[in-house]
């Protein structure tokens, strides 16, 4: 049959900081990248050997390393995430609207993203998923029309089991046809023409059951790769 | 150089009730929380100023600070773009009680609009928000084929901003990334008073290095050693 | 009789400098002024003693002071005329979009500017006299709507004898209803109410012969003061 | 990051025939004096680029730098605020003789236009030059009973900038009022070229006084003791 159980797939899909990795080999040399709140930020943890990637955060900094130590903390240091963090050599500083210049003005190669549902014409949900509690939306809605290229980062199915990849989203918009690719816990997926192109799914599941796990039609063109990433804690 | 050197106390009476302010900072990071804990000790001796509406990315964490004010009820309105946070009690309460509003803007064009204020552009087109529940309502525009939201500046009465070196005619500098909104605070509001760790004879910052032009600057208080809001919020510090 | 000849106006109008003189006596203590090229530079040679001005100019400079000498220059730090300048202590340097978000934004407390005509409703014409030759405007346009109060410094009337100020201006508009106040070389005079309001005039001038060399109405309201500027150079 | 270090002759090659460049400066200061007698050595030895559309404050004065440009027939359209000054033969000749073309814009709205196209806003409103014939043909619309013009982001293929200091990221500083357009045509240009006195390594400039970020900058040539145009002028040097 072709339905996968749950249990079957929490086994066999990808962890965050698995998609983490496999987003990660994507980024190119010399790239300007920002990376959302949360599981988006693993993404630099597993940044290729060789390749030299700038990482912005909104709120004004640009070439930002890694956290310091624990009580080494500079609090007017942080990053979009309220985390404190390091300069790199050749980083910068600048105040928020030349930080969202950066975002808007098209200058940034790649906008990570986490996501409630992604549609097959790019729509992206991630800033509230019904019309309860405190909305919050941050930079998200400049991100996705701002960024060169915008990806999402993450589980293909939701906690209760729904597909997050979807024909239109239900959950309010963060924007409009703005996501070109998606990384998931099952498969890389691009959306060209309006349309879920399948590019890589894990070896053990087949097309059938990566489907029935989606919410819209994947569409194949030429070969569709093997989407693996080494075991990571 | 029409700038002027104040205490605390006085810096922030020219807040009246209803006034519209803007406050500097993302997380504790350029948080003037002198100058806020100065306007609290005002509110509890006085009652005044109330009826508030803050500009702030954030809508205050934990008790210090702008959660300190919207518990104290001094606030009518927030506008931001990030008011949920892992202990914003403060303003979920009051809000999920229908007792205090919120401008939800997306975190740039919250900054744009802000610029536009102190540039004197009273509108300007952008792509974000478009197709979203906060763009409705807005004109909307297509250029080179890209449909944008039209937004309008948005100004203050008083900005309330933390920098680093000040001197006497109000030039600003800021430390590593609590530069954040200030700057562009002190373009969009009428009257901006600065606290500033330390104040210096003019000739003090070197041309090149001013952030802020003092023109943008009304009043300097210098609070050396200032308190850091995250810390006083991880310390469980109650200004409430 | 009330009309005065050209030959006597020249011996008791204002030179350029008295009136940058005059117009230098209402710039207040602490002010923010950017001074248009030419003659409204001169204005800053006439501060009177005791008040601290901060300059503005267009490309990107706060609180410049006196020129360099000789041989001195530094052809790096200019003002909007391409001449030479120093700075003061207490300078600011900037990018030409914050330079006009200062402008525009407005936060100078006064622009003084030249005119080819200004009109009783404050329109002001001063950067091209026809269609012919070469146009260029400046900062001119941005000046004129930024600036808290917007001067002219002007003769009271052209080369040929003709009134500068005027019903309309029939020169191409800088700007529209933006003039609060026009220095002349024989009388002050408030544009207020899409009126021109005598304050001012030269002590050797009757009303009716200023009237005859201004193109529209000049109204009095209370007294007209005398308008005295002491011999320069 | 992705940013380059190349010799003059090399940077300039990006430009087109028919590209819009922005070239940085107002009057001497600031003008990347080598970087465009390197893309006028390149016209006379191939006879391009040509047909260029050029932004720039102003219209090139004497017989180098943008003049010799327009001069040797490389200029199809100028961009500019002031295209006048008391040796600005080589434009005025040609405007005349209607051989190239003029957009005029007030100083602040080319300021604007400039950093808009950096900033992803496709539109913006202001009151200057409403009523005016540059704003002929224009959208106007009333904001708190100002009438003011639309005008629209200004981009370019190519910017040629005048900076101080790099670093092999790109980041830069500037010399006094050399600053001017510099920053604002970094950020709305599609390749941005800056030549610079010095090229440092990174960690040579102090992150909070960078003025143009290096994701702003796509090359640096070092151009240690470059030429000051000003100087050029009055000697009565000929590029031409």
């Amino acid at each position: 049959m072709s339905i996968i159980n749950p249990e079957n797939l929490k086994q066999i899909k990808l962890t965050n900081t698995q998609i983490a990795w496999r987003a990660a080999q994507d980024i190119q040399d010399g790239a300007y990248v920002n990376l959302g709140i949360g599981i988006p930020e693993l993404i630099a943890r597993y940044q290729p050997q060789g390749r030299q990637v700038t990482y912005h955060t909104e709120n004004g900094v640009l070439g930002f390393g890694e956290a310091p130590a624990e009580g080494r903390e500079d609090w007017d240091l942080i990053n979009a995430g309220k985390k404190a963090i390091t300069l790199n050599n050749g980083a910068a500083i600048f105040h928020h609207a030349d930080s969202f210049a950066m975002v808007r003005g098209g200058h940034l190669d790649l906008a990570v993203l986490g996501a409630y549902q992604v549609s097959q014409t790019g729509d992206l949900a991630n800033w509230r998923v019904g019309s309860k509690g405190v909305p919050a939306v941050g930079g998200a809605m400049d991100l996705v029309h701002g960024a060169k290229a915008v990806a999402v980062i993450t589980d293909h199915v939701s906690k209760d089991g729904k597909p997050k990849l979807v024909e239109q989203c239900t959950f309010p918009l963060t924007g409009v046809g703005c996501i070109t690719r998606v990384y998931t816990s099952l498969a890389v997926v691009d959306i060209q023409h309006q349309k879920f192109v399948l590019r890589e799914k894990l070896p053990d599941l087949s097309f059938e059951q990566l489907q029935s796990l989606t919410g819209a039609t994947l569409h194949v063109e030429n070969e569709v790769a093997t989407l693996n990433a080494p075991p990571i804690d | 150089m029409n700038c002027t050197t104040l205490p605390l106390a006085d810096a922030v009476s020219v807040i009246e009730d209803n006034s519209v302010v803007m406050i500097s900072g993302f997380g504790g990071s350029g948080t003037p929380i002198e100058l806020i804990h100065a306007l609290i000790d005002r509110f509890k001796a006085s009652g005044s100023p109330n009826n508030l509406t803050i500009i702030n990315n954030n809508a205050g964490t934990g008790k210090v600070g702008i959660a300190a004010m919207i518990k104290l009820g001094m606030v009518k309105k927030m506008i931001c773009s990030f008011p949920r946070s892992s202990d914003a009690h403060a303003f979920s309460e009051k809000y999920l009680a229908g007792e205090i509003e919120l401008e939800l803007v997306p975190q740039g064009t919250l900054a744009e609009r802000i610029r536009a204020a102190g540039a004197g552009i009273p509108a300007f087109f952008t792509p974000a928000g478009f197709g979203t529940e906060l763009a409705e309502g807005k004109t909307v525009q297509e250029f080179d084929g890209k449909p944008c939201v039209m937004e309008h500046w948005l100004k203050a009465d008083v900005a309330l901003i933390k920098a680093d070196i000040a001197d006497s005619h109000g030039n600003l500098t800021y430390r590593l990334a609590a530069r954040n909104f200030s700057p562009l605070m002190c373009m969009a509001a009428h009257h901006t008073v600065a606290q500033v760790s330390q104040l210096v004879n003019p000739g003090g910052i070197n041309p090149e290095h001013v952030v802020t032009p003092g023109i943008f600057v009304e009043a300097v208080v210098e609070v050396p050693n200032p308190k850091q809001e995250e810390l006083l919020i991880r310390a469980g510090e109650d200004y409430t």
